[in-house]
């Protein structure tokens, strides 16, 4: 486990059967599902996921990662991306359906006492790992800025939560139909360097959280990114999900998927193939 | 219960609880597993392969699901022997002392392999060593030793001299006559071999036009391959005299009884691991009991049990 | 639609109105299946393998099913080429004589193989041929020719003096070096490769101890072996200069492209067929659209289109 | 195709998407599907089967072969024994689960005009393949005399249908829960050397066929049986089913599944492996 990692002491992971509660559409491809999942509830910290096993056949055989959206007394939400057969299967099922979720899993968003500003940055389904972080910072008591970017309108999943915790939420879409008309990266540029910033956590897709990790590095202000590699263990056993970073291979699965934006290794990072 | 069964094997001179034990690579050195299995009830545990220095291991992506499968290209990222000593060996000193750790050994050349032998005889918590002849995944060392006798045996002869504890060599299906290979290591020296290892495979994204793996090729693995393992240790069984170690597939104990049958004295269980953490319990305990059931008394009068008539 | 997709593809001089043909013995000689498909669409009908003298086969069982995938041990039952003349080829030349013919041969024997082929020469309506020296689910010949590059060599080069026509040869994958054999009969005069025929493997009841196969082992075929398909279809293409015929565990449009992008320039679809009776019209259709929806303007260009850097 | 089966000019196979009409547990382990399956309805005949896709994922990929137990309208019935994965699923299909169907297949039972008393014997689910052949001699005014056995009472499935068109139905059990105790081949070897039957038809376990058969022999009486082999394409074309007769192997799909019992060559048949 990486240093990082145990100093906030995140606790052991555990094989739960959980069971959905709900499953909402939000926008095409995107939906929201809530499992009854009480001791992953109880344990998981923001940043964190979970490793769900959708399939049941032996034909599709591996488990698919998803980060904890929100947790909520017994209950965890999940928010998903269509994109091939298992979120195909996600979004397809109905409330009651069992499966067994290993979690919560890996290191999340480290947001140090004193810090008294953050800055969160989303991209898409970026807001996925953000939406417990924005709640348990405010909470704390820690100001919060989002800084959100989508395609559309519709796709700005979360930004309700986020208006309701956050300090002040900006937006953009890439056609204008909410928010500034462009990428996310617009917005940060303006606000990292305004200066207001003594902690920064993005999450996005990666040539995103690559643009912003260079602003905060610019603007000198820490910087969190949240990496997705694919997962076979997610437990930090099969090293199919190594990130490149200045101390050689780290593990997305244990020793992230919350990496500190200084340590990785842009230039060799790769992203799955895109569609 | 008016009997209970007797799970233990024997590999050599190293005798196990159960035959069913960890497949190198996929459990690594057992710590990341210990949050879900009882690490002092497997047959014993098989680490994730070590070489002599670091190795850095492929660019990702390194895993591609396939039907029934999943192909990885993990080149065998490992922080090399002395690391390895310092931290999984010691964890597994203070953490499963009970069981036996068998270390999976790797090399860019036949005298590397001997050199992390050299260098683990002087711990006491290693019960034996597998020599690891069949990655697909490095481009020097791997595969290509475990393609050809003479190279096979080679490696083979080099450990054999550096170590007296049980060598097992574990073996590349990716060859012609499997049982060639077989016979050239255990004449020179390997106490038991174990197969299979992954199959050379690749898969390809037809929305990008580019292989799913950043390296191209990767090993298979998976319930996918189990057809072609059982074949491949029902032959080795039939060809050599020394145990052998049957894997590839195996996902519940009727798969691993499957492979008792076509000879195996034992088996590990590799990528079930990763869709079932428990995998390897469910696998000991289900044995248990299918032989319970069906009053066999010792796990070991499975191997080679196979009936090879036809069902008249 | 602005456009429409030039399907076609050569083979050598065997021009195909489409790059989908059906794989040996999956699919007989079309007329089990003119109920649920138009012949007159297949880019080729490519035949069950057929010897000189009528074959039994193998005894029953002869099929088990594994995870993706099913074991056959067929054994190339086949009526002689005598029989298969007038009942087959005839009924193919009254019923679908547009779709060029490529039989499938088999022997015992190199000079067998030449001869099945020197009887055949005597009719019109068979556009090339396929030596199979790969099945595995026969004694003497079948996989024995393709595991080594003389024997395989020897044959190519016996049925090669007896026909001008296109001649594929039907590559084994159970061997160390696909690209050997393949390099080994393209020597010899072959026109294309085909591959890749099916993966020895065995399947074992737990229940009663005995091969699920009378026979013992029997070929994999199906989505499980897909992977390995793809990974010597491309070892094949960049090592000869001769066409090759794709096939292992094709079940849709997407893996017939993947296929090609690994370098093939026709392929085959087998096990689909008994799934979906009409699998290989999906697969026609499924690869026009996936050509006109890229606005691909020849199927061709498919061919070996992988980009072998991985994804930036 | 076999010339038997040309005799009586079957029909051509299609492919039709068929929808679960119900399910009805009749024993442990048995149950009776009805599907809504037009085409197939139309032109089945007794002694027929459907080769079902049961499963939609890949990794079970192979169809399974059923009998039609009766046809009505636009409706099959199928009787099942859950036996492995296929069956089982089959036995989890609620109302309006589609599937798709390969039928009607195979050549069934060949009653030629002019015979007035047919013997069926049936041994456990070798119902499956008589229920419609009882009924659709019944309707020809051919007499009908049924033999059948089950381990218990229970599983004497379809023995209404053949009370409600047979002149006589006898029944065995293993236990003695219903009828004689014993195996049927044991009410066969008295009712066939009674000689009042003209042809015998039979379908069961294959050792149970194989005597029924010797005892038809015997008594000069023809006898066809059902036979049941593992099969892939179902339509002739794989070569996986095959039964050795006097002719050499023959295709239970096509040029079966029902053969005359004195072309099977008995010893070299192997039946799949038992449980
Ligand atoms: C730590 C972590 C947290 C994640 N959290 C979320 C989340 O909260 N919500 C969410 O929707 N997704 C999340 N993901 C991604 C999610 O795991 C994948 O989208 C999912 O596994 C895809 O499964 P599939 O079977 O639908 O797609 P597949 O059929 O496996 O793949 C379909 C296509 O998507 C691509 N793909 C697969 N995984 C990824 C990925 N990780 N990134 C980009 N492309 C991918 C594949 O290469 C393929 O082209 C997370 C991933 C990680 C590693
Ligand atoms: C022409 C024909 C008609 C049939 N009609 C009926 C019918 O009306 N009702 C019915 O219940 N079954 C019938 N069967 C048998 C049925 O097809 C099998 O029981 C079914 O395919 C089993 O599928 P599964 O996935 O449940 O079992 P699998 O998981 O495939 O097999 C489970 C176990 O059953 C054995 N098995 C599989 N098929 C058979 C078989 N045909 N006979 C004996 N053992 C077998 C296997 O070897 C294995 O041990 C028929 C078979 C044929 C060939
Ligand atoms: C991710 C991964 C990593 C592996 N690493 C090694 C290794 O380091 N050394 C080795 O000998 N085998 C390695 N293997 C092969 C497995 O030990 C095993 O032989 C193979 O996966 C077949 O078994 P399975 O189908 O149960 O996984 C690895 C397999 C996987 C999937
Ligand atoms: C039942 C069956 C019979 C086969 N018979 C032959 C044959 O006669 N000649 C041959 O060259 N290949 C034969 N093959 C191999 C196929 O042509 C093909 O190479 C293989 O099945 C892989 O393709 P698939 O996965 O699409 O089925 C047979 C395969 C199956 C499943
Ligand atoms: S997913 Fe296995 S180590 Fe990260
Ligand atoms: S099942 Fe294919 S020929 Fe009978």
């Amino acid at each position: 486990m990486s240093d990082a990692c145990q100093d906030i002491s995140q606790g052991h992971p555990l094989l739960e059967h959980v069971e959905v509660l709900g499953n909402e559409r939000l926008a095409k491809g995107v939906g929201l599902v809530t499992l009854k999942a009480p001791r992953i509830a109880a344990a998981v910290e923001p940043g964190q996921f979970v490793h769900l096993r959708i399939a049941q056949g032996r034909d599709f055989i591996l488990r698919r990662p998803f980060s904890i959206h929100r947790a909520e007394g017994d209950d965890v939400e999940i928010l998903y991306q269509v994109l091939g057969r298992g979120t195909r299967e996600l979004a397809g099922m109905g409330t009651g359906t069992a499966m067994d979720a290993v979690g919560p899993l890996g290191c999340g968003w480290r947001v140090a006492d004193g810090v008294s500003h953050v800055l969160l940055v989303s991209g898409g389904l970026g807001a996925a790992p953000l939406g417990m972080l924005a709640e348990r910072l405010a909470e704390r008591g820690v100001a919060v800025t989002v800084a959100m970017g989508a395609p559309t309108d519709d796709r700005l999943v979360a930004r309700e939560l986020f208006e309701g915790v956050a300090r002040r939420v900006e937006v953009t879409t890439d056609d204008g139909s909410a928010g500034m008309r462009g990428f996310v990266t617009l917005l940060t540029q303006e606000l990292i360097a305004a200066g207001e910033f003594e902690q920064i956590c993005a999450c996005g897709p990666e040539p995103m959280q690559r643009i912003v990790a260079a602003q905060a590095d610019a603007a000198g202000v820490p910087c969190q990114v949240s990496l997705e590699r694919l997962m076979a263990c997610g437990i930090g056993a099969c090293l199919s999900c190594v990130v490149s970073t200045r101390e050689g291979h780290k593990r997305a699965c244990v020793d992230g998927p919350v990496f500190d934006a200084r340590e990785v290794v842009w230039d060799a990072s790769e992203v799955p193939p895109k569609h | 219960m008016t009997f209970s069964t007797d799970m233990s094997v024997a590999i050599g001179t190293l005798s196990l609880r159960n035959p069913v034990i960890t497949a190198s690579g996929t459990f690594a050195s057992g710590r990341e597993f210990a949050d879900f299995v009882d690490l002092s009830r497997l047959g014993a545990i098989v680490t994730k392969g070590v070489s002599l220095e670091p190795w850095e291991g492929n660019d990702s992506p390194r895993i591609a699901e396939t039907a029934s499968g999943m192909l990885n290209s993990i080149g065998l990222q490992n922080p090399g022997v002395e690391a390895f000593m310092e931290r999984d060996l010691q964890w597994l000193a203070d953490n499963a002392a009970d069981t036996p750790v068998l270390v999976n050994v790797s090399g860019h050349t036949a005298e590397e392999y001997a050199r992390v032998i050299e260098r683990l005889e002087t711990v006491d918590n290693v019960a034996g060593y597998e020599v690891n002849i069949s990655c697909p995944n490095v481009d020097e060392g791997g595969m290509v030793f475990g393609m050809h006798c003479a190279p096979a045996a080679d490696v083979v002869a080099k450990c054999r001299r550096a170590t007296e504890r049980p060598l097992i060599v574990k073996l590349s299906p990716n060859v012609t006559d499997v049982t060639d290979i077989a016979r050239a290591v255990v004449a020179e020296g390997a106490d038991a071999v174990s197969l299979i290892n992954t199959l050379l495979g690749m898969a390809i994204d037809a929305t990008t036009f580019r292989p799913k793996l950043a390296r191209g090729v990767g090993g298979l693995s998976g319930p996918a391959i189990k057809p072609v393992a059982l074949r491949m240790v029902w032959q080795v069984a039939n060809a050599v005299a020394v145990p052998v170690i049957g894997m590839g597939g195996i996902m519940t104990a009727e798969d691993a009884v499957e492979f008792m049958l076509a000879g195996a004295t034992a088996v590990a269980v590799g990528t079930a691991s990763f869709v079932d953490p428990t995998a390897v319990i469910r696998v000991i305990d289900g044995m248990a009991e299918f032989c319970h059931a069906r009053g066999i008394r010792r796990a070991a009068d499975l191997t080679g049990a196979l009936v090879a008539e036809p069902d008249a």
